[in-house]
């Protein structure tokens, strides 16, 4: 038997393990991480605008920060409603505490997003990321410099301060320092900037970057989509530990009161029938319910038929009007049209499927087989990954392009948004949807909604162009035709010629109703190859 | 220069358009519609005669309307047609389709929108050509006489003396040549003919090899060779021979589906240019060989009929299966070996093609090809096919994938296929009608 | 502006915050999760016993523990080195406690897989992990029956016992239940033992199904790979937070000690040498060391030339005895070889690339433009994207199989195993290896390095064939030259025939060596056909 | 049945293959080494002889032992091939070349390693046909002499009296048809021409209107048409005319570089074909249209010129480029838009076969064209289109990437073809040598 080592057990903070790790979150190297850096923070700056009412403001800017090294400097800042001065440590500072762990859209990613940016940066560059916030009302702004404890998963507070505010100001600005490669980085950073300008029309957005070059979406509409409220659980997205946790982290005393007051949709006559269904009396306290009992509970919960459908409180869609100004925006095509689709819910999930569509002007021509596909959930564009989207799927197996008039490649761009409280994603990289069967049935409702007043308005166009051509049709054979028959009946007569041709004009506009004079000047026009 | 024959030619059928086409033009000066009604060319209107093997058109009729927009492009183009072959009656030229197409073809350029339009008077030949079609059947003539002229493979020798433009041709004087058949038969003249019987050679090299062994001298038969598919000009100068002679016509090609469908465009034609048939089909012509039973005989055939699935379905399709004749082999096991192809997958499709879906399905056993098929589920073949004799010649060709050239019998002896294979099937009636 | 919610931040346990991602791990659904929690049991039980010197016995049961629900209970047993009584509740119960975070070759993924099998146990089924213990030597057997507190990320000890062994017995059974898909995981859990029977010749594998199937792999082979051990980082594979953990964990006085005690592959002359081109005094208190003088550091020992390649001890190659006996057990092949490439580097971590090759016997028919490729990283199999790993690359490209005389398909399989302490796998799945080129130049030279044997080998098996056909290619065209010579010049004479027949034998034999009986024999089998 | 010719033709070259024969009998018979030693039919051993404007044999030789394992099998078919013909001869039998790939193919059988090995004697005609060819280098003999027939194309009229097997044929008395000429044109005997020249139309419907507007009696031409691309008969006929009445030769095909091909292959031959030459070849063939300057004239050409780039590229191939005459086009611009087609890929690669690489690459504007004939680079070319008056066609073709067919200029009107543009061509001497 060879040596054998000992077994060295020990617990690493999640910090550790995320730092260990990071390629979950998407920092794999220098390229991503600069990506996701500034995705996280734009992403964190919307969500503290848009999702409070207000119109935002988002200033961005990645500088080189190092002669020699690849260290840029990336500043956002944004016009929110801030984060109080006692959160903002462990908000940066301590992996595993966000604002995101509720039952609430949110844009990001596992909430882990702007920790994993500071651990990159302390990682790379040793730099502390920057803070500078206030709330509305407040009279100070807030200034912090922070590390993260990697061991103990806490945030080290290296500077800290606060002045008052001269103007109403409110906001926070975050700066982190990473290594990074631009270069390689920013063609996915420009196409995360437009396809993010493209559901914001409300936002202003503005971006500098290394190059010098300055990116600007000007605001071009005043209204806001609804935002999100947090929610109850509904009964069929219940797991029995989502259950157990439900229970512990309140006081309820009977089953019922648990039914009523845990979830969402579900009243008193409901929460009967589920109790009956499971076998457990009603009054029952809940801390007695044994394992199997609440197996029981579970399952019932779960297949409970003829429950309302979950509330979309919890969600927020871009609605039509917002959609329409963002293709505008960018594309400022002949035709546009935008549908939000009804709430739907899957596993207890509410969602809703929206799309828009954009015709000529400016939308580039697709690809031969598939328009331009604009993918978003909950409000993120998603980037990678679309030959395996659900929404690609639709676009190329369910839809009969022929039928709404279009054959590829077409100046035509389709935007599809996904919202829900749990967004289907395929894999962890959350860069595609998946084919779940109730979401792909309404993004093919939805593109035909939106196709239906597509195919309306090219076959308008088509209808009004055919007339026009009507006339030119007909009348461009008559010289042809009259010159062949007289010369097989007149020995090619030029005075029979023009004869059969005044006879030929006269019955086109008599069967036609075609005036003769734009006959004529068709005819006039005509010229006939050697 | 030119043969008094043309002349005369010439001179009828220019009067010919002329009349029909005044009718047009007398509707255009009473303003009334311009419209071109002709018998529809699709397969829909295709009758076949079973009594006098012959395909006709139906009595449907299509109408090209000038006052149609999606008519009006096909009207012009008829007329343009029909003017240049007119023009060339009337100028003693000889065009050939090739030539129609090139006279024709000019731009007709027009303003719309701003923009100058250009169109074609058509793009491709494919498109004069079938306007060349059209016409044939408003003026229901062959366009040879028209004095449209084409290439021409066929060629003939024999104990047969015509006349033909000025000339008078005894075609028993050729030596190791043959005679180049004219592009227009009809301005042919037998004079004097002195055979039993015609016989028809698919492959050129085959005629050759038996009009050297002088094989129509000491047959009195009349060589005929197409050269591959048959031009319309060989089609027309067999049937004028066998009718006005009453000459039996044996076809000799390769057993595969392409000489059973050689075979076919001789004896009815081909079934979407069913206007030809009348004048260029020659209903009485006979399939002498190859066979597939000369190779293989008859027990394959047998062993298909002994499975009861395919015997009822070949049964539901035609009676009388089980009481064709005998028939023996005229090949070895051993010589079947060597000289046997494997059929292609487009030879199997011609032969669907020819026979029909079920009797393909009812005799493939090679579940590949069989899948393969499938998409050609519903043809129901040519209705002359559907004969127990034909049903066996191609049950034997599904089962066994086999095919077989003309050669291959040349190649057992020259005298072996003109000394007793070809007499022998003759004298015992050993051919399919 | 509409009503906004308030944000409530608030910090998650490890344990809930992989509850609720549990996808990360691999948890996606009940296949995915039965495929996920077997191989992760098999994978422990394998480095219990295997990294320790053991020949292991494996067991492994699924048994369907429920009539109406998809519950399936999943039992591994293994004769290894077992978990220390005090350390069983964390090691099932703690998310983030594991053996696996130090710088050594496992298997498994993040050291996270066993936790989430429970996790995704209690939230389907409730039913508690089972761990049955015991280490060699010990006197008594431990019994544990444990979940997981989600919120407070820790062991909740339902039952515990322990009772005195009889016989000496040391090991470890691990029972989890869960629900899973039986139907849609079976096949990908069978090609799973498959590949690892092949990379463990050495220990015996039994596994009993849902459908009572047994799976049974007997041990052919009595030797076990080196097992792997702990060591330093090396210079090379340093960042600014490690460099930061190694200062805090440990005290060292000087840089110059920080450097020797903390590394692996640094001694005193290149310590001073380090730390000349940093700028730093080798004697300065690690305390003292400023933020830039650490980044400095770090740049230093990331780039610096001339340092010993990283320590292999970490790492453990199967070895070429280990794969032959492998790949013979599964493919009894006419043709087998292995190759362990020589330890290289990348980034800072070593790497072994080693592989074997298969030829005929039973080996199965490859596909018409590869041979069957069998991926392992770290001993284990790969199973998925077998498309873009490096190893896949290698074989389409880099290699000209037309000069190893192999023209597909062909009855090749070839095995290529990598191992090291960072395996640069491709996105978070794990499931394929990316195109590093140190990486796969190796997989190029070890392919190049098998398949010259196998070139030998086939091409003296080609020699062998072709000398004996030499006389039959001669001899088989007599009598047809004979019979047309004869035809040509005697009327087709067939005693002339006979006699050129005869000229020609010993023509033959005496141009070529070959023995007239040898040619005569040849001769009298020829048939003409027709 | 068979005529006296053919009878001492057989003779003759059944004693011709005895006699070679018996030295390989004799060798195997002293135990010596059995080689066949032929001519090597390789590009490598074709030499173009610049002054007689023929494609030579050069000196190489390959060797066929019997001994050597690679060489054996070849060596067998070749006696395989030689004793059917040989048999066919003394048989009055008259295969065809795919009747010898069918004689001969047979498997060969033996045991080896156990088990059975077949292995037939070719697989394909291809293999067949090489063996042939070999022999006819071999025994210094055309296949046709060696009564081997083929299919047939060529037909001819015209003031022409020939003897062929037992008859005697007046070709001037074909009516509105042709004669076909015989597959062994060496049998024929000319009794009587009375023509001034011979013209070679490739398009047979091109031909027939000639033949039908009676151009030949009208310009006392002998009219032949190779129906296409020319068989070997075609070819040894024409040359036998030629050189026995000394009568020159012009070749009408399409201008494209397959036209230009055909006339190539009338002139000197298939270039790895190359023995064939010296007997089926008409070095003093002319090609009299359709010229690429009939259609463009010379201003494009001219322009090109004034390339320094490509004039100086062209003058490092071929000096006198300055020198060539003035050419007027036969077509107007309208008709020219109407009656161009665009050239294809593989017309385009045809022309460099006959000209060259760095003639197309000094060109050719077309930059995509350019990149996708790069893989060309490298061939040189024929050495008899290495002419002035050749490059001026090809960089015509190769700057407008268009063709024009015959037919284009028979759409003109049959009379412009027939009597000015023939006519004037020949009488102003505007064709190429």
């Amino acid at each position: 038997m060879s040596e054998t080592p000992v077994e060295k057990y020990r617990a690493i903070s999640p910090a550790e393990f995320f730092y260990k790790y990071r390629e979950i979150a998407g920092f794999s190297n220098p390229a991503r991480a600069i990506y996701q850096t500034v995705r996280e923070l734009v992403e964190n700056a919307l969500d503290a605008t848009d999702a409070h009412g207000i119109m935002p403001d988002i200033k961005i800017s990645i500088r080189k920060v190092d002669e020699i090294q690849e260290f840029y400097r990336i500043t956002v800042e944004d016009n929110g409603i801030g984060i109080p001065p006692d959160v903002v440590p462990d908000a940066f500072g301590r992996v595993l505490f966000s604002s995101k762990y509720v039952l609430r859209q949110t844009r990001g990613m596992y909430g882990l997003g702007v920790k994993m940016a500071v651990l990159y940066g302390q990682m790379t560059t040793g730099r502390p990321v920057e803070v500078i916030t206030s709330k509305p009302g407040f009279k100070r702004i807030y200034y912090f410099k922070l590390r993260i404890d990697v061991n103990r998963n806490e945030p080290v507070i290296i500077e800290r301060g606060s002045w008052r505010k001269n103007r109403e100001w409110h906001g926070t600005i975050v700066s982190i320092t990473i290594e990074g490669d631009w270069g390689r980085a920013k063609p996915k950073i420009k196409e995360y900037l437009f396809k993010t300008a493209i559901v914001t029309p409300y936002a202003n957005i503005v971006a500098l970057t290394p190059d010098d070059e300055i990116i600007y979406y000007p605001r071009i509409i005043d209204k806001i989509p609804r935002p999100p409220l947090e929610v109850k659980p509904h009964p069929h997205g219940v797991d029995l530990e989502l259950l157990k946790q439900i229970i512990s982290s309140h006081n309820y005393t009977s089953v019922e009161e648990l039914l009523i007051k845990g979830f969402q949709s579900i009243g008193e006559a409901t929460a009967k029938s589920i109790l009956q269904q499971a076998g457990i009396d009603p009054g029952k306290p809940v801390s007695e319910l044994s394992d199997n009992e609440l197996l029981s509970l579970v399952n019932t919960l779960k297949s409970m038929k003829d429950i309302r459908a979950p509330s979309i409180k919890a969600i927020s869609p871009l609605g039509s009007d917002v959609i329409i100004a963002g293709l505008k925006r960018v594309f400022q095509p002949e035709f546009v049209y935008a549908v939000s689709r009804r709430p739907q819910a899957y596993q207890g999930h509410p969602f809703i499927v929206e799309a828009g569509i954009a015709y000529g002007g400016k939308t580039p021509m697709s690809d031969d087989d598939k328009p331009i596909i604009l993918r978003y959930a909950n409000k993120i564009p998603l980037l990678y990954d679309e030959g395996s989207d659900v929404t690609t799927m639709v676009v190329k197996e369910d839809i009969s392009w022929d039928h709404y008039m279009v054959s590829f490649p077409a100046p035509i761009a389709i935007l599809v948004h996904v919202c829900s409280t749990k967004i289907p994603f395929k894999g962890v990289g959350k860069e595609s949807i998946a084919d779940v069967p109730e979401v792909r049935k309404e993004i093919k409702l939805v593109l035909m909604d939106v196709l239906r007043e597509l195919k309306k308005y090219l076959s308008k166009k088509a209808k009004e162009e055919e007339l026009k051509k009507r006339a030119e049709h007909l009348a461009k054979y008559i010289p042809e035709v009259a010159r062949g028959l007289s010369v097989i009946v007149a020995n090619g007569s030029k005075d029979f010629e023009v004869k059969l041709v005044q006879k030929l004009v006269s019955i086109i506009s008599r069967r036609t109703g075609i005036p003769v004079p734009e006959i004529q000047q068709v005819l006039e026009s005509i010229r006939i190859g050697a | 220069m030119v043969s008094a024959i043309d002349l005369e030619a010439r001179k009828k059928a220019a009067e010919l358009m002329r009349k029909i086409f005044m009718n047009i033009v007398s509707e255009i000066e009473r303003e009334g519609r311009p419209v071109l009604v002709l018998p529809k060319r699709t397969l829909s209107n295709t009758i076949y005669d079973y009594k006098n093997k012959l395909l006709l058109l139906g009595p449907e009729t299509s109408k090209r309307s000038f006052m149609d927009v999606n008519e009006a492009r096909k009207f012009m183009q008829t007329v343009l047609v029909a003017s240049i072959i007119y023009d060339s009656l009337v100028n003693n030229e000889y065009p050939t389709i090739r030539d129609l197409y090139y006279r024709g073809k000019h731009s007709i350029s027009y303003r719309s929108g701003g923009k100058e339009v250009h169109e074609n008077t058509w793009e491709e030949q494919k498109e004069s050509d079938g306007v060349i079609r059209d016409l044939e059947v408003y003026l229901n003539i062959l366009r040879e006489e028209l004095l449209i002229l084409s290439k021409e493979k066929g060629k003939v020798v024999g104990n047969l003396v015509i006349r033909s433009g000025d000339d008078v041709i005894d075609l028993s004087r050729m030596g190791h040549g043959a005679y180049s058949i004219e592009p227009t038969p009809d301005l042919i003249e037998f004079k004097d003919v002195d055979a039993e019987y015609i016989l028809v050679v698919e492959k050129d090299a085959v005629f050759q090899q038996l009009h050297r062994y002088g094989f129509w001298k000491k047959h009195k038969a009349i060589l005929i060779t197409s050269a591959g598919q048959p031009d319309r000009a060989t089609r027309r100068f067999l049937r004028r021979l066998s009718d006005e002679y009453n000459l039996p016509v044996y076809i000799l090609a390769d057993s595969d589906p392409y000489g059973f469908y050689i075979y076919s465009v001789f004896k009815i034609g081909s079934i979407t240019l069913s206007y030809e048939s009348e004048r260029l089909a020659t209903p009485r012509a006979k399939f002498i060989g190859v066979m597939m039973t000369d190779v293989f005989g008859d027990d394959i055939f047998r062993e298909i009929l002994r499975d009861k699935d395919s015997r009822s379905r070949l049964n539901s399709i035609v009676k009388g299966l089980d009481k064709l004749a005998k028939k023996k082999p005229y090949l070895s096991e051993a010589e079947r070996r060597n000289y046997i192809i494997k059929a292609k997958q487009r030879d199997l499709e011609r032969a669907v093609e020819l026979v029909g879906y079920d009797i393909a399905d009812a005799c493939l056993n090679n579940t590949e090809l069989k899948s393969k098929l499938k998409k050609k589920e519903g043809l129901t073949g040519y209705p002359w096919f559907q004969t127990p004799e034909w049903i066996r010649e191609l049950c034997i060709f599904f089962r066994t994938l086999s095919k077989l050239e003309i050669e291959a019998m040349a190649s057992k002896g020259l005298k072996f296929l003109a000394d007793h294979y070809i007499p022998e099937k003759i004298s015992s009636g050993d051919w399919i009608d």
